[in-house]
């Protein structure tokens, strides 16, 4: 087993967990982390495989940095989403 | 590719220019989008001139730049998304009911459009993903513009579109991992049957199937595309949708081994076929209107994912036709749709089907409008949608041992019938109509009958359109 | 482009555009309305007209785009469909004077006339068709266009006839449909010729022939009402008069039984139905769908679902001949087509008089009412002898040929189920005649509208409710008379027949 | 070699434990202050892994930034919807066998996918290496960033906005913030120009070592966030031109390259002979400042003025 | 002489290492431990104080160059002022949104 593979199945392993987080999970906000947790795990797998190399791939890291401001940008628009989505169920009470 | 790269850049520029004059103007938005058309235009008579065409950006060479590659497929979707675009912003700046107008739905909608335009482009593994990413985005935020009871389902929509990217570019990193390049053309070259190829494909597939709501991962869909203003649901209808289908297609007939898409093609078919059922049968059920359409969608949509299982399956070029007439019948009928229901449902206040009584008399334009879209969803001649079945019909019955696929096609017929004709029907009852409560806005309802009347239309042009789509994909 | 391939398109036409210009039209621009109509019937029959001249002529009228690969749609005009085409015209014609009439200052008429086209416009269409695809296209057409006539008045009655037309109509239309595919991947779709083209492409595929012909016969079987598939149409009795008599004696089962002429004698062809057998089982559906038409009607005691039943019995008569695979026969069933037009439609009609007139629905009401309109009576009485099959009526040609037809191809059980019905047919018409008659008339009808003048003769009712009536009783009887001649019906399905069977 | 996999597996462990504990510990708040930790230990992961860039902008974006939303969201979450609904804990999840089952079979399907890839190599590292000296800048990182995939940049600068857009459009986030206390304002007028300064530093330095627009706009939001919370920083509405320009800068900026770039006949996003290495700094210059701007208004949010 | 010097380095820096983590340990313990918010926060900021402050002269020991030793002295800081403000900011809101802890 080497470090690239034993990232790998790192990555799996948080993607899976993710991903149960995701399809189990009700509460706005714990999907939201949920689905952050499914994209660390891509993204681990991502730097592992870059890792096989000597110099790490370039390309990969990139596509990573790419990955995290897609998320970021993604999450702020889900919670503010869930937020207000909750305020109006209460104002509806 | 100047023109391709045209009709992609006017809609972005159009955007930034609207958020930096801090404009809302829809005329500007109808000016641009008529440009885009027109480039689009362009970019379909270059590439049936000339051929197919692509283009390295940056101008570096093969496995490191992303590559815009113009089909005709390509092109034809450049029209066809500038074509629906331009109608609804039409729709979206004239209407009265329409509530979007002074709204950010005109940057938000050029956004779409031009990631659309962007996916369409490009064959880059990663690309598509960060298009997906803008579609999805794009799309929530339209959906979320119809105000607090619209958050729900848009939150939903939005974590299960951001899922489903996750699900995808899992798979992306696995084809990387396994043949180090993203390009959708040089991966055609080394793909094998194996283990990793394998599951990075059914991954890719799911995250698709799920962004493009096929069933069985088309639950958040009727909620979202119900809940948004009629303009954004019309576009998300016709386009959105398409847009992963569209990727979907590209790796299945291009990337993908044989064996492994001949293994998996039943799969998709038989999906395809639950989708026409079950989703015909929801439609069949719901009390709302625009819930009814949007089951519809689920529906409609198995029959694509029909002809691409099949295609897959047979291994059938030909079908490559019947997919994308689909695609086109539908969009331009399932516009047509959306806006007659929105307008039906403003003007009576009420978003129940069971409100449409004595439509016919009140409102004739507007439900003649969804009946014609109706009847190319249900395929009747010589509608868009009946050529498109009738192309897929075609090699079902052709050898005697695919004739059980004919079963789906036949119930999915009499379901879309009875969805359909159970609003037209009750449009007919004159003993009790509901009044409306404004006047009828005619200019709207006619331009929600002039996509069902194109896609009506395309039977005058059948013959070459069935041609050129034959002989056009690869 | 030369008239003869331009004159196919302009029969539909004649009809296509006045209804579509009728639907831009205010409720209140009746005169506007009246004269479209009008010019566009009257338009048609003179085409159709030229278009006899032609085809006697031996001219050939063909119209064709292309529409999908190896499926062009195509419009042609030759003997057997220049005789659906021109009971269609004729009757379009007198229906539509029939229609002003009849719903003189009722709502939507617009609308109405608008459907009223387009479903003859469809009507045209399927009998040019001059290929399968088309013929499916039109098809479907038609039903698309006489569903909102069905469900015209809007009452749930209504709505639920035109529910259950619909699932009839478009199941059957998608059945027609699968059948067509079926064929047009094994041989395309070339132009209907007489023997069929079935045999000289393709062989001996059984399963596939024979598959397609039960999706062809079911889908079309649908509108022409072959028991099982009848249902329809006697809740769709709930339509107005003129919508009744349009489809019961002409658009809707006709468009059906044609479609099985079609399929029978210019798709398959004689030689492959004796060869594949297929024509048997349809003769047995044909023969039990006769009596049973005529054993349910007689137990209706409403006017219009006598009728109706009577039309499912009256068109399996044509799928008799037709499957019966002999000339004779054949001549038999193809003049039936127009004979048992004729003859419906008058009955309709008179139905449609009585009802409006003086609110008659009910068998029992129709006491003494011959002397209260004496013309509409002798009118019905026209209509119903030739169902009944007496001379000279044009009932009684058909009747004879389909007999003969039967004893030359040796199935002579058939003249059992021929006097059978015959029987049957005299016990539910004779006693309604009797009453008609000879009944006590009783001293208030249920509700006179005072139309005309109120008195007995021409101005018994509205005169445009009176003389389509007059006129197609009259025409029944003529055809009836001058079989013989040169231009009748007979002679004209005894032109089709001879080409069909290579005589 | 034992150490190095001590390390390894402990690193994993412990981020595996987290990544359960924060999906499934009872409390909302504990989930998202551990969920802070856990993109703390990722960036320690990525530097682990030979990735500083990545371990710069997770510790910036991952877990800064979006702890800071979380938090901000958390605030605004009523205490009976925090919740998680039939949420019990350990119980549950045992409950919960067969989502369980499929997760592990998930898991092992993937397991074997994973399992060759190790030996593969890509062809597109290689490319990269070989065109790094034409691309304008040293870093490799950066120059696939901005000249190999600028397309992707750009599109990913789209993102930024179009979440923006889409937040504009919703209520704020954060409540007004109570009148900063002496200490706090003290200690962010000593923290906010170390912050610009850095945050200059780790641009300037992308083009040739690990840093970037996106950790510098990332960290530079950090500081802008600060301030304004203070009320040191105006309140940047959206009807300020300045705001409009620095927030679309970035994306107008880089398409703007491109048209002209495509217009001059280099072709799309092609820069120039000899162009490269300043129009390179340009751009991310622009989109630091985009991003700087964007992710800063996502995360306080001004005053909506989307519908009256 | 070197070699022995080194031997005391490294084992000074070792040492001062574990001592650091023993506090970080301490401190976190606390912040599980303690009943108040109070108590919780002493914990932290003490013993965090503390651990960071033997943790760093235990890498300054181990530190080659000069730029490492300036980097490790500005980390020091910003976490010392970072965490005085964020503990005066808690107790503070704590203090103004709760009732007093030792009131009876």
């Amino acid at each position: 087993m080497t470090q690239v593979l034993f990232y790998l199945i790192l990555g799996v392993a948080l993607w899976v967990l993710g991903l149960h987080g995701l399809i189990r999970l009700h509460q706005p906000i714990r999907r939201i982390i949920s689905v952050n947790i499914m994209g660390s795990g891509v993204f681990m797998v991502m730097v592992a495989l870059a890792r096989r190399s000597e110099d790490p791939d370039p390309v990969m890291h990139a596509l990573v940095v790419t990955g995290l401001v897609v998320a970021i940008s993604a999450t702020a628009f889900a919670l503010r989403l869930a937020v207000t989505g909750q305020r109006s169920e209460e104002d509806r009470e | 590719m100047t023109a391709a790269l045209a009709a992609l850049l006017i809609p972005l520029f159009t955007a930034l220019g609207l958020l930096l004059l801090r404009s809302r103007s829809g005329p500007l938005v109808i000016l641009t989008s008529l440009a885009t058309l027109a480039a689009a235009c362009w970019a379909l008579v270059e590439v049936t001139t000339s051929g197919p065409q692509s283009l390295h950006l940056g101008d570096w060479p093969e496995p490191l730049a992303i590559r815009f590659q113009l089909q005709p497929i390509t092109a034809l979707l450049l029209v066809f998304t500038a074509l629906i675009h331009l109608l609804v912003a039409v729709y979206a700046a004239r209407s009265r009911h329409c509530r979007t107008r002074d709204t950010d739905y005109w940057p938000l909608s050029c956004l779409l459009q031009g990631s659309l335009n962007a996916l369409w482009l490009s064959s880059d593994l990663f690309n598509w993903y960060v298009t997906l990413e803008l579609l999805g985005l794009a799309a929530v935020a339209l959906v979320a513009l119809s105000g607090r009871k619209a958050y729900g389902p848009a939150l939903n929509y939005l974590l299960l579109s951001l899922g489903a990217s996750l699900v995808y570019l899992l798979g992306v990193a696995l084809i990387y991992g396994r043949y180090g390049v993203l390009d959708i053309t040089l991966l055609a070259t080394q793909t094998e049957a194996d283990q990793s190829t394998r599951v990075a494909f059914w991954l890719m597939t799911l995250g698709l199937m799920l962004k493009a709501a096929l069933w069985p991962l088309h639950l958040w869909l009727p909620k979202a595309h119900a809940s948004a203003p009629t303009a954004v649901s019309a576009l998300l209808s016709a386009l959105v949708v398409k847009g992963p289908l569209f990727i979907l297609w590209r790796l299945w007939s291009e990337a993908a081994p044989v064996e492994l898409a001949i293994e998996t093609g039943p799969l998709l078919a038989i999906a395809g076929v639950a989708a026409l059922l079950l989703g015909g049968w929801s439609a069949l059920r719901t009390p709302w209107l625009k819930s009814l359409v949007a089951y519809s969608t689920v529906a409609q949509l198995g029959y694509a994912l029909m002809a691409l299982g099949l295609l897959m399956h047979w291994q059938l070029p030909a079908l490559d036709a019947a997919l994308w007439l689909f695609v086109l019948a539908h969009g331009l009928a399932k516009a047509s749709m959306f806006l007659a229901a929105g307008e039906l449902q403003a003007t009576l206040g009420s978003k129940r089907v069971s409100a449409l009584r004595g439509t016919t008399e009140t409102m004739p334009v507007a439900m003649f409008a969804f009946a014609v879209a109706g009847g190319s969803l249900i395929g009747l001649p010589p509608s868009g949608g009946f050529l498109a079945k009738w192309m897929l019909l075609e090699p079902m019955l052709g050898q005697s041992e695919h004739w059980p696929w004919v079963a789906g096609i036949l119930l999915g017929t009499l379901i879309s019938a009875g969805y359909v004709f159970r609003v037209v029907a009750l449009a007919f009852d004159r003993a009790d109509p509901v009044p409306p409560d404004f006047k009828p806005d005619r200019f709207a309802h006619w331009l929600a009958m002039l996509p069902a009347l194109v896609v009506w239309g395309l039977a005058l042009v059948s013959q070459p359109l069935i041609a050129w789509l034959t002989g056009a994909t690869p | 482009m030369i008239w003869t391939s331009l004159l196919p398109l302009l029969v539909v036409l004649s009809s296509l555009v006045p209804g579509l210009l009728i639907f831009t039209l205010r409720e209140d621009q009746v005169r506007l309305r009246t004269t479209l109509n009008l010019v566009g019937a009257v338009v048609k029959i003179l085409l159709v007209g030229l278009m006899l001249w032609g085809v006697a002529n031996g001219l050939e009228f063909r119209f064709a785009v292309p529409f999908i690969p190896n499926g062009d749609l195509v419009l042609k005009g030759d003997a057997l469909s220049l005789q659906f085409v021109t009971l269609s015209a004729v009757l379009w014609l007198t229906t539509t004077i029939y229609a002003i009439g009849y719903l003189e200052g009722a709502p939507l008429r617009s609308r109405f006339f608008g459907y009223f086209s387009l479903c003859v416009s469809a009507t045209v269409g399927l009998a040019l068709a001059g290929n399968l695809v088309t013929f499916v296209l039109f098809y479907e057409l038609l039903t698309l266009a006489t569903f909102p006539l069905v469900v015209h008045r809007g009452t749930a009655a209504a709505l639920r006839a035109g529910r259950i037309y619909l699932a009839y109509t478009l199941g059957g239309g998608t059945l027609a449909l699968l059948g067509a595919v079926l064929l047009h991947t094994q041989v395309g779709s070339p132009a209907f010729i007489p023997g069929g083209y079935l045999q000289a492409t393709l062989g001996d595929d059984r399963v596939t022939l024979t598959l397609a012909f039960v999706l062809l016969i079911a889908g079309f079987g649908v509108k022409a009402a072959l028991f099982p598939l009848h249902g329809w149409l006697p809740t769709a009795m709930v339509a107005p008069a003129p919508v009744s008599a349009l489809l019961h004696a002409v658009a809707v089962v006709k468009a059906g039984a044609f479609g099985l002429v079609r399929v029978i004698y210019d798709v398959f062809g004689v030689n492959l139905m004796t060869e594949l057998d297929l024509a048997t089982p349809l003769l047995w559906l044909a023969a039990f769908t006769i009596l049973y038409g005529s054993v349910r009607a007689l137990f209706q005691t409403d006017l219009k679902r006598r009728l109706a039943f009577s039309t499912v019995s009256q068109v399996s008569y044509i799928t008799l001949g037709i499957a019966l695979l002999g000339p004779i026969a054949a001549v038999g069933g193809l003049v039936h087509l127009v004979h048992q037009g004729m003859m419906k439609v008058t009955l309709f009609y008179c139905a449609g008089n009585f009802a409006e007139t003086l609110h008659i629905h009910k068998i029992r009401d129709l006491d003494g009412v011959g002397r209260r309109m004496p013309l509409t009576m002798a009118a019905f009485t026209v209509g119903a002898l030739g169902m009944i099959g007496v001379p000279p009526v044009a009932g009684f040609i058909s009747k004879w040929y389909l007999g003969l037809g039967a004893l030359e191809v040796g199935a002579d059980w058939v003249l059992l189920v021929l006097a059978g019905s015959g029987l049957l047919n005299a016990l539910y018409f004779l006693p309604l005649l009797y009453r008609g008659w000879f009944g006590p008339a009783p001293t208030h009808w249920p509700h006179d509208e005072k139309l005309g003048t109120g008195r007995p003769g021409l101005g018994e009712t509205h005169w445009m409710l009176l003389w389509p009536a007059l006129t197609t009783a009259f025409l029944a009887l003529l055809i009836g008379i001058l079989a013989g001649t040169g231009l009748s019906p007979l002679n004209w399905a005894q032109l089709t027949v001879n080409m069909e069977f290579d005589l | 070699m034992i150490h190095e996999w001590l390390l390894d597996g402990s690193l994993a462990l412990l981020i595996l434990t987290l990544a359960v504990a924060v999906l499934y510990v009872r409390s909302l708040y504990a989930s998202i202050v551990l969920f802070i930790a856990f993109g703390l230990l990722l960036a320690l992961i990525w530097a682990r892994l030979g990735a500083p860039d990545l371990a710069l902008a997770e510790a910036a974006i991952g877990a800064g930034l979006t702890g800071t939303l979380l938090l901000a969201a958390l605030g605004r979450t009523p205490v009976s919807q925090r919740a998680e609904p039939a949420f019990s804990g350990a119980r549950q999840y045992v409950r919960s066998g067969p989502a369980v089952v499929l997760s592990l079979l998930i898991f092992w399907i993937l397991l074997q996918a994973v399992l060759p890839l190790p030996e593969q190599s890509s062809a597109v590292v290689r490319a990269a290496e070989q065109h790094l000296d034409a691309a304008g800048v040293a870093h490799p990182v950066t120059a696939v960033l901005l000249n190999f995939r600028a397309w992707d940049t750009l599109l990913e600068l789209l993102v930024l906005l179009l979440a923006f857009m889409a937040v504009r459009q919703l209520l704020p986030s954060l409540p007004r913030a109570p009148e900063a206390w002496p200490l706090l304002l003290g200690w962010s007028c000593l923290l906010a120009p170390l912050i610009i300064l850095i945050g200059g530093y780790l641009l300037w330095r992308g083009s040739s070592d690990p840093g970037g627009a996106f950790q510098a706009g990332a960290l530079l939001a950090a500081g802008a966030i600060l301030l304004r919370l203070t009320d040191l920083l105006p309140a940047m509405g959206w009807h300020h031109a300045w705001v409009r320009l620095l927030v679309l800068g970035g994306c107008a900026f880089f398409l703007l390259v491109g048209l002209f770039t495509h217009w001059l006949g280099a072709g799309f996003l092609a820069y120039p002979e000899g162009w490269a290495g300043p129009l390179i700094i340009l751009i991310e210059v622009a989109a630091t400042l985009s991003i700087a701007i964007t992710l800063t208004l996502l995360v306080i949010g001004e005053t909506r003025e989307v519908r009256g | 002489m070197t070699a022995w010097l080194d031997l005391v380095l490294t084992l000074l820096s070792w040492s001062l290492l574990l001592c650091g983590a023993f506090f970080f340990i301490a401190g976190t313990v606390g912040l599980l431990r303690f009943p108040d918010i109070y108590c919780r926060l002493h914990a932290v900021t003490k013993a965090d104080t503390l651990g960071l402050g033997l943790l760093l002269p235990g890498l300054a020991l181990q530190a080659d160059s000069p730029d490492r030793l300036g980097t490790l002295l500005l980390v020091w800081l910003l976490v010392m002022g970072s965490g005085a403000t964020a503990c005066q900011m808690l107790a503070r809101y704590a203090r103004e949104t709760e009732a007093p802890v030792d009131d009876p």
